[in-house]
């Protein structure tokens, strides 16, 4: 495999978009102007080709060797072999590809207590990490070209650009990474990005305090991540994932081998720091806060960054790192816990949005929350399919929201208008795909098969998990199309032509800023759609709907045959299958991609085998007719008679009020722990001013005053006091010398 | 000044003075203390408060007495004392005579409140130190000190007391409020004088008590005089050459003086003459707001015929402000 | 000259030097203060011829000359002074001269 | 040859002294500091180019004439690969605080310009002293050109601060000299550092001596690294300090402290000395890591901000010291220069706005990105560097602190943990910085004032009312930094292979093998 040009070359993936990015950057101010969309649509085009020919190459790859294995597979019936010997025979789509070394620290004998760090610039190249690519650049380059319409004349052209070639730079090597600190350079990465994205529109102070949050927030989150790296680097001695020596002194190989006592307690505690971190990039619930206001951002971020790419990241990394996951069962409650909880809290609030962009970022986190639950449930292919179809059908909703935008001069609130059919005609197909792939609609959206597979991964676990996690389908179905037969059905409401055009930051909320620009469009029969915008628009929504059947069939050849060749996923089945891991219960190994066992493990008892196909036919069923039921259920309560929602909502004000201020959360960190800090600051401070100075002042001041009250008390002038004096001191001199 | 001790000292070595064969070569007595210490500060608290009530205060007559009773008899007993256990140590009854007229001249020196008496009091201590002199042969020392102390320095503080007489203060009756008031009352006696006989106490002490016995050089041991002798030997050619010998302690101290303390004579000559220089110069600068003679008020008494009654002599309280001030002790 | 009539004399030399210095402490007036240094170098002459009798050299009456000496010199100079003073404060009271103080 | 230690020293001095005999003000003065500071960077190159990096053998020179005998002090100048780094750290930033303090300095330069070149020798004499007391000598030497440049050309409270800076230092280094003469006199060579320190450290008989040195050590080079306790100087000396004053300030004096330590208290204190110590000392730099960026989020002035941020940052750095393994001791020395790069380029960047709108107040100030997008960038990229962002050198040095922290049998995984809580707090108070002044709606001290008076040197002045970006000898100045910062995140091993052998050897005489810790596995 390591042959392969594309890996030879790969350095270029991440280089290209980041010489893109310093071209548009440096230059773009004076020269390219209106053009620095050129370098990057070259870099990041150039980078989606390379990952898109190496996943096909890898395929190749894949096809060739699975023949042999296909045919000892047949006789290897046994095959249930130990994770040591399983993982002896090197599976072939795994390679480490090694630059130089990055950070190297520590005495390389590793005499006494101190240890070696050695960090590489490299790169792991498995079908998890070519999956991820092509997600990455192929969605990235689509959105690329959508923004060079969307942000056309702005003032600040190239520097969006510039950012988003970063921003492709850093969330390429975040999945590349060939260990933890690569994996944290990207993770920062993408959080400077985002930082740098969301703020684009800096002259507003919502857009500042918004990039300001989501970076912190993101940092609390790298927090934890960090303390995981280092805990497992204390632990284990390494922080690559695979070393790719016969000896496997990879981190996830050690992880599996015997341990000590100390790496035990340690491999308790890994988990939950990762996951944190997981959690602050991926939004999940205590960290979900900065992404509802990362909307302050233009559209293109949102599609790019807060649905498809960055957010995706927690659950590629837990993916990744499966094998330290999976054999601590706490871990991985606690994760489909708060997958679940995040899933069903975003979407009761996503209910109450009145702002497109803030529907759909709730969407996100809603369905970020299905992906956790579904790593949680030991089915990372689940979670990494729903991943692939989410990208898709999010960053189609959040590109159409930006036509919609765009059309109605800034304007968001779903109350200022409504029927746009008639101005917008393509756009209300594509969101109608979009919405139906959002809402799982049977059979034909990819959203539908994804979300049913994580329905049934929940399932294996509990049967309440699963029932949650329907009644979440049924709210994603409900407001998906809530929003769509608001915006786009019922009777055509325009808002009024912007009469205050040129303030910037008007209208309420976060009115996008650029409303400025469109303000000068030229009455309604401008064509608010041009080719530029739809076209990308029209590619995602033709992978909206062919996604699902990536991974349909559920055999050998579909995308979980093909995730299961990576080592995390093959090693992390063998832990889960571990006596000790497993205790008895049998897990189901397709969800890990394991096709053969899966297939062996058929032969071996006819039961199971049908138990679950009629398992997989029953859910596929009931999801369908939920998401059937949430679709009619928003067209009473929105098309029918569109008040039927307010009468609703004013039943319950409790809840509606809870709904509207997102339960309160961000008050509560704000006074709870922002506040708090900032008080303790202030008491520093005052403490640094008054008791450290005070005692410097102290030290001062003490041999001032003895110095006066001596002045006063003996020196008064008198001759013959002085004498007396004199005369004491020699009397008691002599008294002392000689008695 | 050290370098003066040390040389006449060695040089005693070598030259002693003839004529008094007949030093009685007393073995060195034996270091019994003469006075219990206890006994010397008890003597030494008692002199104190005689001093202190004898320093001129506001205090009445009688106190004055008593004080100057107490310290007759201090003195007195330290007399006895010491006349007795001595039995005769070499000091005659004129040691004990001259001793006594000094210790209450230079009394009556410090208690006494008019200046003038003071001065003439003084001159009854230097007669009185002048026979102890005589009587430790030094008679040439004890001329000198009548001469230059009694004569010379004792007259010119009598002329500067007359110069600067205060005016009198108007109708003083009583001796007190004659007195000009810094005369009248001395400052903080008490403290000043527990302090000086405190020293006192001490110094005699160390005296009688701590003084463990000074060899004499010729009584020393073998060690001092081979240290003496090769001193000696280095400083001895200068004297050897001269066949002089002096005849009498006078003598002796002219030949002692110009041979071996030239250098020394020479600088007291110069401090001399640097002193009269300096006295001079004091005595021509300008005072600020001097007036030429005549406009001067007679600052000085009043001419007043002066009758024989000292105390009848008006001292005029001061006008200075800041005088006033001053508390009352 | 034996040591018993030495602490004899010393001690005189030392009730002098004692009275002279109480005086000078006591006393306000300038020129009485000056007396009892004359007193304590009374006694100091006192001591030194004692101990050069006991020594049985000379060096003692030598150093009362010189003794003598600085007495005559202080004595001119310091009733220079005190004239000037007087002249100046018309008083001869130690206190008027406490600018030093503090 | 060696003697290029030497030039390192005198040629800034001569320079100096020659620099204030110039017979008029102005350029003249200023283009000859200029050009003396350059001259003493090509030193500083040389040097480095005749030093051999593989072993990183130390090259050493002795000046034999300047022997006194019976003291056994003498000149014993040389430097090993740390002290190396710390030299081309200080050869760089002090040109560029000159190149800086050009439109700032308006009065008496001659003056000026001599106490920086003096103080340049002084710092350099630092880092290549190898004799105890000349280490001393030039520690202190330092006091004085930056108490004068604090002193005259200060901001309002100077005459304090320079005192309270000055006095400070001096009352602590008191105890070091203490320290450093008693080993000097016990040491069988004397002064000489190397010897003293190996004597100190093999010799069982200073063994309770070594409490007690440790202890006068730490007085000392605890205040010069504002520890916890001790740090009050340092905001106030900051706020008053001149541009380029406080460049220098942060970007080298602060490191004395700690390269004193990594020199002298470390290799001194034998296992049980450092052992007993190194808990308390890293609680102390834990309280100042977060104490440190807690007060500097509440700051009002941006400069008094920044200098708590150095006292935060020196918190990390001195944890690292204290980890006393390898790992501990290589991310502290390359915190120091990054710490230097970052933190000097902060101040120069504070400098340039100051000198714009003559107020650092953070209220006054905001949305400067949309007059000076290049300063604007600037800025961002310096403030990513000091809180540590992975890609730029602040990431590295923090990341391995923490790791020596955390892997140290000393200290330990709490306190790993409680100073990473400083990388939430460096971010939280560098961006609130950031997002008050750079971005948000575009707000300055009343415009009138600002092009008042011709404040900004000509180039910015072209007639525009509002000062506008940088100007080229800006940009001249903050690239070099920018690249030093880039250049260090992506191999940052140029440093650390380099400084790999000494920073282990200190780490094996303190924990020797012989006492094989029960390793942690």
């Amino acid at each position: 495999m390591q042959d392969l040009w594309q890996i030879q070359y790969s350095y270029l993936i991440p280089l290209l978009p980041l010489l893109g990015a310093c071209i548009a950057g440096f230059f773009g101010a004076r020269w390219l102007k209106g053009q620095s969309h050129w370098p990057i649509w070259i870099g990041v085009g150039a980078s989606a080709v390379i990952s898109i020919s190496l996943l096909f190459s890898m395929l190749g790859l894949w096809k060739v060797a699975g023949h042999e294995k296909g045919a000892s597979a047949g006789h290897a019936a046994a095959q249930r072999s130990v994770a040591a010997e399983a993982a002896s025979e090197e599976p072939p789509l795994a390679y480490n590809k090694i630059f130089f070394h990055w950070i190297t620290a520590g005495d390389p004998s590793g005499t006494n207590s101190s240890k070696f760090f050695n960090a590489d610039a490299g790169f792991l190249f498995d079908p998890l990490t070519a999956v991820m690519l092509c997600v990455v650049t192929g969605i990235g380059f689509v959105i690329t070209v959508f923004s060079a319409g969307y942000m056309k004349g702005e003032e600040g052209y190239f520097r969006f650009f510039a950012y988003l070639g970063l921003f492709i730079f850093a969330m390429t090597c975040l999945v590349m990474g060939n260990n933890l600190v690569m994996l944290y350079l990207g993770w920062e990465g993408v959080g400077l990005c985002s930082y740098l994205l969301i703020g684009y529109y800096y002259e507003k102070p919502s857009a500042r305090e918004a990039a300001k949050k989501a970076f912190l927030v993101n940092r609390v989150g790298d927090f934890n991540f960090g303390l995981g790296i280092m805990l497992s680097f204390l632990a284990f001695g390494t922080i690559t994932f695979f070393s790719g020596t016969p000896q496997h002194t990879g981190l996830l190989e050690v992880a599996q081998a015997p341990l000590t006592a100390f790496q035990q307690h340690a491999l308790r505690w890994i988990p939950f720091l990762l996951m944190f971190g997981a959690f602050g990039k991926s939004a999940q619930f205590p960290l979900h806060v900065w992404l509802p206001d990362a909307m302050e951002g233009p559209t293109p971020v949102s599609a790019l960054i807060h649905a498809a790419t960055m957010v995706t990241a927690g659950v590629y990394m837990i993916a990744r790192c499966g094998t330290l996951f999976v054999g601590n069962a706490a871990a991985m409650n606690t994760i489909a816990a708060i997958g679940c909880f995040t899933a069903l809290m975003a979407g009761t609030i996503a209910l109450r949005q009145f702002d497109l962009k803030k529907v759909f970022a709730y969407s996100t986190v809603s369905q970020l929350g299905f992906m956790f639950v579904a790593v949680g449930c030991l089915a990372p292919v689940a979670g990494v399919f729903h991943l692939v179809t989410h990208a898709f059908f999010k960053a189609l909703l959040f590109l159409s929201c930006g036509v919609v935008m765009h059309a109605m001069a800034g304007e968001l609130d779903m109350r200022k208008f409504s029927g746009l059919k008639r101005v917008l005609p393509k756009t209300r197909i594509l969101m109608l795909i979009g919405c139906a792939a959002l809402a799982g609609f049977p059979l034909i959206t990819s959203g539908f098969y994804s979300k049913d597979e994580i329905v049934a991964a929940a399932w294996e676990k509990s049967r309440f998990l699963a029932a949650l996690m329907l009644f979440a389908a049924f709210l994603t179905a409900y407001y998906s199309f809530r929003l769509y037969f608001r915006v786009f059905e019922g009777p055509e409401i325009l808002p009024s032509p912007p009469e205050n055009a040129h303030g910037p930051g008007h209208g309420h909320g976060q009115a996008d800023g650029h409303d400025a620009e469109s303000a000068h469009a030229t009455g309604h029969h401008h064509n608010h759609e041009p080719w530029i915008m739809i076209g990308p628009l029209v590619v995602l929504a033709i992978g909206a709907i062919f996604a699902g059947f990536l991974n349909f069939p559920e055999r050998a050849r579909s995308l979980g045959g093909f995730l299961g060749q990576s080592p995390s996923f093959a090693q992390s089945f063998n832990v889960a299958t571990r006596p000790n891991v497993a205790n008895g219960r049998v897990i189901p190994p397709l969800p890990f991609g394991q096709i053969a066992a899966q297939e062996e493990l058929e032969l071996a008892d006819k039961d199971f085998a049908t138990s679950q196909h009629s398992l997989h036919r029953m859910l596929m069923i009931v999801s369908g007719l939920i998401s059937l039921l949430g679709i009619y259920f928003a067209y009473l309560m929105h098309l029918k008679d569109r008040t039927a929602a307010e009468r609703l909502a004013n039943d319950f004000p409790a809840v509606t009020s809870a709904l509207e201020h997102k339960y309160w959360i961000d008050e509560i960190y704000q006074n709870g722990i922002v506040e708090p800090l900032r008080a303790l600051g202030r008491g520093f401070f005052a403490m640094d001013r008054i008791v450290v100075d005070g005692i410097v002042w102290l030290i001062s001041f003490v041999p001032q005053a003895s110095g006066f009250a001596l002045k006063l008390t003996t020196q008064r002038g008198y001759l013959q006091g002085y004498a007396v004096t004199m005369l004491f001191g020699i009397a008691v001199i002599l008294l002392v010398v000689f008695l | 000044m050290l370098g003066l001790l040390s040389s006449p000292a060695l040089a005693a070595v070598i030259v002693t003075p003839p004529g008094d064969s007949s030093l009685p070569a007393m073995t060195v007595g034996a270091p019994n203390p003469l006075i219990a210490p206890g006994l010397l500060f008890i003597l030494a608290v008692a002199a104190a408060v005689g001093i202190i009530l004898l320093l001129p205060s506001r205090r009445e007559a009688p106190l004055c007495k008593i004080g100057a009773a107490v310290l007759a008899a201090a003195v007195l007993i330290l007399a006895i004392v010491l006349g007795k256990s001595a039995a005769g140590a070499g000091v005659g009854v004129y040691f004990w005579i001259f001793a006594a007229i000094a210790v209450i001249g230079a009394t009556r020196v410090v208690t006494h409140p008019r200046p003038v008496y003071s001065a003439l009091y003084f001159v009854l201590t230097v007669m009185a130190s002048a026979g102890l002199f005589v009587l430790m042969w030094a008679e040439f020392m004890a001329a000198a000190l009548i001469l230059i102390y009694g004569g010379a320095i004792l007259v010119t503080y009598v002329f500067v007391i007359m110069l600067a007489a205060e005016a009198a203060p108007a109708g003083g009756q009583k001796m007190h409020e004659q007195l000009a008031e810094h005369d009248a009352v001395s400052r903080e006696p008490v403290i000043a004088s527990a302090v000086g006989f405190a020293l006192l106490g001490i110094l005699l002490f160390v005296i009688f008590d701590r003084s463990g016995e000074i060899r004499r050089e010729d009584a020393g041991g073998a060690a001092a005089v081979t240290a003496a002798a090769k001193v000696a030997a280095t400083t001895a050619p200068a004297v050897a050459t001269t066949g002089f010998h002096p005849v009498g302690g006078t003598q002796a101290l002219g030949d002692f003086l110009f041979r071996r303390q030239l250098v020394n004579l020479e600088l007291a000559g110069l401090i001399l003459t640097v002193a009269m220089a300096g006295a001079i110069v004091i005595a021509r600068k300008r005072v600020v707001g001097w007036r030429p003679l005549e406009e001067i008020e007679m600052v000085s008494t009043p001419a007043i015929g002066i009758d024989d009654n000292p105390h009848s002599i008006p001292v005029t309280g001061t006008d200075n402000p800041r005088q006033k001030e001053y508390p009352e002790t | 000259m034996t040591q018993l009539a030495l602490q004899h004399y010393l001690a005189v030399g030392a009730i002098l030097f004692a009275i002279g210095l109480i005086g000078f402490m006591t006393r306000r007036n300038l020129i009485v203060m000056f007396l009892c240094t004359e007193l304590m170098f009374q006694g100091v002459a006192i001591n030194l011829i004692a101990f050069g009798r006991f020594w049985g050299n000379l060096a003692g009456q030598a150093f009362v000359i010189f003794v003598l000496v600085i007495a005559a010199a202080e004595a001119s100079l310091a009733l220079g002074l005190v004239v000037l003073l007087f002249r100046q404060r018309n008083t001869l009271d130690a206190d008027a001269w406490r600018d030093l103080k503090g | 040859m060696t003697a290029a230690l030497l030039l390192l020293i005198l040629v800034p001095a001569i320079g100096a002294a020659a620099c204030a005999l110039l017979p008029k003000q102005g350029a003249a003065a200023r283009t000859w500091a200029f050009a003396v500071s350059v001259i003493d960077l090509l030193l500083g190159v040389c040097l480095s180019a005749q030093f051999d990096w593989k072993t990183g053998t130390e090259l050493t020179w002795f000046g034999s004439s300047f022997y006194i005998e019976n003291l056994q002090f003498g000149l014993k100048l040389g430097c090993d690969s740390i002290s190396l780094w710390l030299v081309l750290l200080t050869v760089l930033l002090t040109p560029l605080a000159i190149l800086a303090s050009f439109a700032s300095i308006k009065d008496r330069q001659k003056e000026y310009y001599a106490w920086m070149l003096a103080l340049l020798a002084a710092m350099n004499g630092v880092f290549v002293a190898r004799d105890l007391l000349l280490f001393y000598i030039f520690f202190e030497l330092t006091l004085i050109p930056m108490f004068f440049i604090i002193g005259i050309w200060g901001g309002p409270e100077r005459r304090y601060a320079a005192g309270k800076f000055f006095l400070f230092t001096f009352a602590g280094s008191v105890f070091t000299l203490a320290g450093i003469i008693y080993i000097g006199l016990m040491a069988p060579r004397g002064f000489d550092l190397n010897a003293a320190v190996q004597f100190v450290q093999h010799n069982p008989e200073m063994a309770r001596a070594r409490f007690w040195l440790l202890l006068a050590f730490l007085a000392g080079f605890a205040v010069k690294v504002p520890l916890f306790p001790v740090h009050t100087w340092l905001p106030l000396a900051h706020t008053e300090a001149p541009t380029a004053g406080s460049v220098i300030l942060a970007g080298v004096l602060l490191k004395l402290g700690t390269y004193g330590l990594l020199k002298l208290a470390l290799p001194i204190a034998s296992p049980d000395a450092i052992g007993l110590f190194a808990p308390y000392i890293g609680t102390l730099c834990v309280i100042g890591v977060i104490y440190g960026a807690l007060v500097a989020w509440v700051q009002q002035d941006i400069k008094k901000l920044v200098a708590y941020s150095s006292v935060s940052h020196l918190g990390f750095c001195v944890l690292g010291l204290f980890a006393l393994n390898t790992i501990g001791v290589q991310g502290s020395v390359l915190y120091m220069i990054n710490h230097g790069l970052s933190t000097g380029a902060m101040f120069l960047v504070v400098g340039m706005i100051y000198e714009r709108y003559h107020t650092r107040d953070i209220n006054r100030l905001s949305g400067l990105a949309r007059v000076m997008p290049k300063l604007a960038f600037f800025f961002i990229l310096f403030t990513l560097s000091s809180i540590g962002l992975p890609g730029t050198n602040g990431f590295v040095s923090e990341f391995l602190t923490i790791l020596g922290a955390f892997t140290s049998t000393h200290l330990g995984v709490s306190y790993g943990a409680f100073a990473a809580l400083g990388v939430i707090l460096g971010a939280i108070y560098m961006l609130h910085m950031a997002a008050r002044i750079i971005w948000g709606p575009l707000k300055t001290p009343d415009h009138d004032d600002s092009h008042g008076q011709g404040d900004a040197e000509p180039a910015t002045q072209h007639g525009s009312e509002l000062p506008t970006d940088i100007g080229a000898r800006e940009v001249g100045i903050l690239v070099p930094l920018a690249l030093c910062v880039l250049i260090l995140g992506v191999y940052p091993n140029v440093i650390l292979n380099s400084i790999q052998k000494p920073a282990q050897a200190i780490t094996q005489a303190i924990n020797p093998p012989a006492q094989a810790v029960a390793e942690a596995r």
